[in-house]
């Protein structure tokens, strides 16, 4: 095993399910010669020729369409979009097409192909680089949503989600490219669609998150050992389907949840974890459920106070934690 | 590929009648008969639809009346050509039923039957997928079919098929930034694309004045470096040439915009009240050159048929349609059950 | 008072706002001589030109966008979406751009315009045109999202949504616009957006619902009277913002909770609601929050049964209500 | 207005000297001197944003080296008209910069401080809008502020205003859908919009030959049936006087597409590093046309400034910009509670 950056790991699995699969192909804006922005596609146009690492016209509408017409011929398509925050021109492909193209023909038409997004703030992005934008494809049947947070999980997810025959958004977190290192197995492996993942055993309550958010849970969790409450944490890592049997199971040892996310609070994927909890666990809660998510403004402006004034942050989590433990 | 295109307009014959004086190119004379029985077939099948709409049986239709020369022309040059794929458009009723479909499966669809072949019901009629004859249309969203059917053949190029793309839609979708996009790309990797305009002048109401300042849609294909050509789109075998042809260059160069030229007969949909913003006597004057009549004449101008196997070939496609209606009336809607299938694939 | 419609009182609202102010228009497809495709701008074009009521061209995002400058620049621009349907090439405008103007430029440029789209299915309207889509911009901050379900309630938050200074979604629900009539007063009202309305006053539960399906919550709320269950209506009128302390008051006041919405279940409104209510109102509740929502599955088919499977019916409601009451 | 426009290229001086012997129409030589003098502080500024990038105290920032000609003769002849509003992209730095904005608010903006004129530091620098400027850029999306623009036009026609409009965009935009759209309904309907594509050949690492077919995006104009122009962007005085016209063109008779040649100096932002993709020696060839010295160089030709007035003006900007630098630095971030004002107004 050797310990990879989440970029690397990234851009592993890109190439080794090109190698594998003649029919996965990459499209997108500079993700040739240049190797995307974030370099996740570095190398691939030199070892696998530009007619399988497709530099796109500056149109996202037009790399969701292509991508997707070449899945109706069978190809595996990864459009790449450069910033979370430019789907926006192409949903129309995504969530109109691209999301009912399966039940649309009864069937006939598989769609598989994995819209890999980087997202979210952090890194001083401002209103138009640090979108989170998990919360619309959640909500949209006909499609899965994987957001890994570790290099492991998204190295395994995204060899899945290449594999898989529908179309995955594959959201990666700008902040954890460089700054989540971990351990990856070198030889083969892949992780299955639709688990969550407990990356942290605790029976006093149950911290539900993923992407970057997941760290700061990690670290708020620590925080709050030192203080003798013992806090598990869920890290959902597909966002849909949503593994409702895990979080379900979690919420029901420990009867106290809370739900974090960096997207704003209202109508965010934590909404729903809430809810289903209240539906589905409410014998067991021991406390009202927790949502220490981001506010209800349009996402992380530029200024580094307003940036930190935004995000929910290891501290933030902590205190929340702290009263519902106290609850 | 040239790189200053120029637009070519096909000789318009005011009369009606088909100019051709031989057979044209590629093909025998027994396909016009076959391709003049589709036509009449799917008319039947659109006129009685609209009928069975009236009557409360059939929710929602649009009518290919007078859009059918343009839609069958292109076909028989896809299908002389063995390997074209198509993506059509909701107003290409005709161009569906003539593909292959039989007249039971046209009504089941538009009667949102389990026997529909395009969706199982799912979708407007005759919107999804009828892969055995080669086409696909997942939606009825003006214009967002174009990008797919570039991607579909960046995908068969890199899969080393020589199939040729054909796309339709209407003037109005000619306004969508996707159809720009769409031309943008197909131009740039010189893809086997041919865009198949069927300009009927509206967008619903909106009048082509309201909805572009150029008179031809056809001129637009000089922002994107390929051929594009206007063509008289009530004249099956103007429209049959004029696609051989694009087949042709599209398969050895690239892109190729064809504009043709139709009269809408109908209301938009059988939702639509075309009284409201159409002039009179437009409808009329434009069914003077419907290619029903029209292409019968000249098949029996040029011999290939008589007026007494039009005769027969009305009444025997008319008794398909009646036939169609009758079982697809007492035929079974989907299983309720059906609701949750396919959401996702295996 | 007169009875009216739903597409009446649209018609009403508009034309009557367009006569109090000349900086109000409509732009959108089909709008102008054939008053839209529904007639909701029925006669407009005469009354007020073609300056006034001005026919697009074909492309949704460029209806969206000039709509959205012409905002900046004082005018009350009210764009038509044909059908909600369509509103995904427009998103980038609505979503990215004009719901984030405002706070882009610290309170400088103000958005007042009121984007109008039919929604919603029973209607036959198959995949393609019987959308729900309020989820999405239910969940943008910068938005504020409408939906009605009578005419008097159409009438006077359409008149507020085009006062108002902000971006406005207002959602008309397809099916009610001729169905659904209803008193409405001859002389000039207006109705605050955020404020949620009790349709039906009950002890025994609360029903929160807003569009087609609170007429179907009502229905169900009388079936349930019948069986001595005294059900409380809540009409959202307002998703956003939520009026959280009128939900709040009604669910203290029964204990349980129900949400009803045609919507996708997961990550729909009601997710919000329950989570608001389980985060807020915990001690209060006496019963796990139902949720009676449309499945996950790409909104209604076209075939009538499985339209009809897809939909939550007064039956449906009431069924799930007669279980909530007797938990 | 002419239904098929003809793409002119306007003579390009190939030793970098404007090939204007006179002063240019409706312009003094003090308006030469101004426009040189706002060249020389919007370039010392943006050369001293770089390096603060490096430093750490500018997160972010695109550099309008190459592109000062391009922005400052259309500012100069919209402020000669007196009557426009603009709608600039990301890139135009010294075009905000020049319109009116003193260095010690750009370094504001560029470090995220609550003295940001655009958007109190909530978005990337100079992004947002500067009103007492006339000028609004809601977002750096590519693209998105054409169809604005057009809008925002069409809002002038209806309040009765004779304002013009200009939009700023890359070649890289011209891909975009609403690019199409934008430029359709302007047409349609005539509106007094000016559309500056500021080419340089590149959206970020993307050459043209990968984004079109065609050599000029002025060319597809004729797509809308208005003029298009390709102008050296180098020559502030060529810019200035094709928009001059454009802008009596464009209040009269509707939209004009400027094209203006001009070239990317620096990487795409501080985030990039161009050698990955850019040919050797591309960047240095470009600099010969430098437009800072180009510029100098024809007003010391023509008389209206001395080599010792250059050395002036450049040490007094140069002091401009370590003041403004120093006094941005130790300004206040915006507090933390603005974070929820102006979510809606009022
Ligand atoms: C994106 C989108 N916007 C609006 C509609 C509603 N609509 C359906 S057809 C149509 C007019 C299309 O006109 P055209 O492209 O000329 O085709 P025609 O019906 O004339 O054949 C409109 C506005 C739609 N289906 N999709
Ligand atoms: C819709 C959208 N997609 C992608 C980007 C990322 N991006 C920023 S600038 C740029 C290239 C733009 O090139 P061009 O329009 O030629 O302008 P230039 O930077 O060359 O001046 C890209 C891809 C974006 N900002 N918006
Ligand atoms: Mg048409
Ligand atoms: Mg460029």
């Amino acid at each position: 095993m050797a310990v990879k950056s989440v970029i690397e790991a990234v851009r592993e699995a890109i190439r080794e399910e090109m190698e594998r699969d003649s029919k996965v192909f990459v499209i997108g804006e500079d993700v040739g010669i240049r190797g995307g922005v974030f370099l996740a596609t570095q190398g691939l146009a030199e070892e696998f020729g530009n007619n399988r690492v497709i530099d796109a016209p500056l149109a996202e509408a037009s790399i969701m369409g292509i991508a997707l017409g070449a899945a109706f011929r069978g190809m595996r398509p990864i459009p790449e979009v450069q910033f979370s925050d430019f789907v926006w021109p192409s949903v129309n492909q995504l969530i109109g097409e691209a999301a009912r193209t399966c039940y649309g023909t009864n069937g006939a038409v598989p769609v598989p192909m994995v819209i890999r997004m980087p997202y979210g703030g952090g890194i001083r992005g401002g209103l138009f680089h640090s979108q989170n934008v998990e919360t619309h494809f959640f909500h949209t049947p006909g499609l899965k949503v994987v957001a890994p947070c570790t290099p492991y999980d998204a190295k395994g997810l995204l060899k899945s989600a290449i594999r898989d025959n529908n179309p995955v958004v594959f959201l990666e977190h700008k902040k954890t490219y460089r700054l989540v290192r971990g351990e990856v197995p070198d030889e083969e492996y892949t992780l299955p669609i639709g688990k969550a993942d407990v990356k942290r055993q605790g029976s006093n309550l149950t911290v539900v998150s993923y992407g970057l958010t997941l760290h700061y849970c990690l670290e708020a969790a620590e925080e709050l050992a030192a203080e003798g409450v013992d806090v598990e944490v869920l890290d959902l890592r597909t966002l849909s389907p949503l593994d409702t049997a895990t979080i379900l199971e979690s919420v029901k040892k420990t009867g106290r949840l809370a739900v974090v996310h960096e997207d704003n609070i209202t109508g965010g994927v934590g909404a729903e974890v809430a809810a289903l909890a209240a539906g589905q666990a409410f014998e067991y809660l021991d406390a009202p459920i927790a949502r220490i998510c981001g506010p209800d403004v349009p996402t992380m402006p530029f200024a580094q106070t307003l940036e930190d004034a935004y995000m929910p942050t290891s501290d933030k989590i902590a205190e929340g934690l702290r009263r519902l433990a106290a609850y | 590929m040239p790189r200053k295109p120029t637009t070519r307009t096909r000789a318009n014959s005011s009369n009606g009648a088909n100019s051709q004086a031989k057979l044209p190119k590629g093909l025998k004379a027994s396909d016009l008969v076959d391709y003049y029985t589709r036509l009449v077939q799917a008319r039947s099948l659109d006129e009685r639809i609209w009928m069975l709409n009236r009557l409360g049986k059939v929710p929602i239709a649009a009518s290919s009346q007078g859009h059918e020369a343009a839609q069958l022309g292109s076909l028989l040059a896809a299908e002389k050509d063995g390997d074209c794929f198509l993506f059509p458009y909701y107003r290409d009723l005709a161009l569906k039923v003539a593909a292959g479909l039989s007249p039971v499966q046209v009504m089941m669809s538009f009667m949102g039957k389990a026997g529909d072949p395009y969706s199982h019901g799912r979708q407007f009629p005759l919107q999804g997928a009828d892969l055995p004859h080669k086409i696909i249309q997942i939606s009825n969203v003006v214009a967002a079919g174009l990008t797919q059917s570039v991607g579909y053949a960046l995908a068969c190029r890199m899969a080393g098929d020589e199939t040729v793309v054909l796309v339709y839609f209407g003037d109005g979708a000619t306004s969508q930034g996707e159809t720009h996009e769409a031309m943008n790309f197909a131009s740039i990797h010189k893809l086997p694309v041919i865009f198949i305009c069927e300009n009927n002048r509206y967008a619903i109401s909106t009048p082509q004045s309201a909805q572009m300042v150029v008179e031809e849609v056809a001129s637009r294909a000089a922002s994107y470096g390929f051929p594009g050509f206007t063509v008289d789109g009530m004249d099956l075998i103007q429209c049959y040439e004029a696609t051989r042809e694009a087949i042709t260059h599209a398969r050895a160069q690239g892109p190729v915009l064809l504009e043709m030229m139709v009269k809408r007969f109908m209301s938009h949909t059988t939702d639509d009240d075309d009284r409201r913003y159409r002039p009179e006597g437009e409808v009329e004057r434009a069914r003077e050159r419907d290619p029903v009549i029209t292409f019968a004449r000249t098949l029996i101008e040029e011999g290939m048929l008589t007026q007494k196997m039009v005769d027969e070939i009305a009444a025997e496609t008319l008794r398909s349609t009646d036939e169609a209606t009758d079982v697809a009336d007492v035929s079974s809607p989907p299983d309720a059950s059906n609701l949750h299938d396919s959401v996702y694939s295996p």
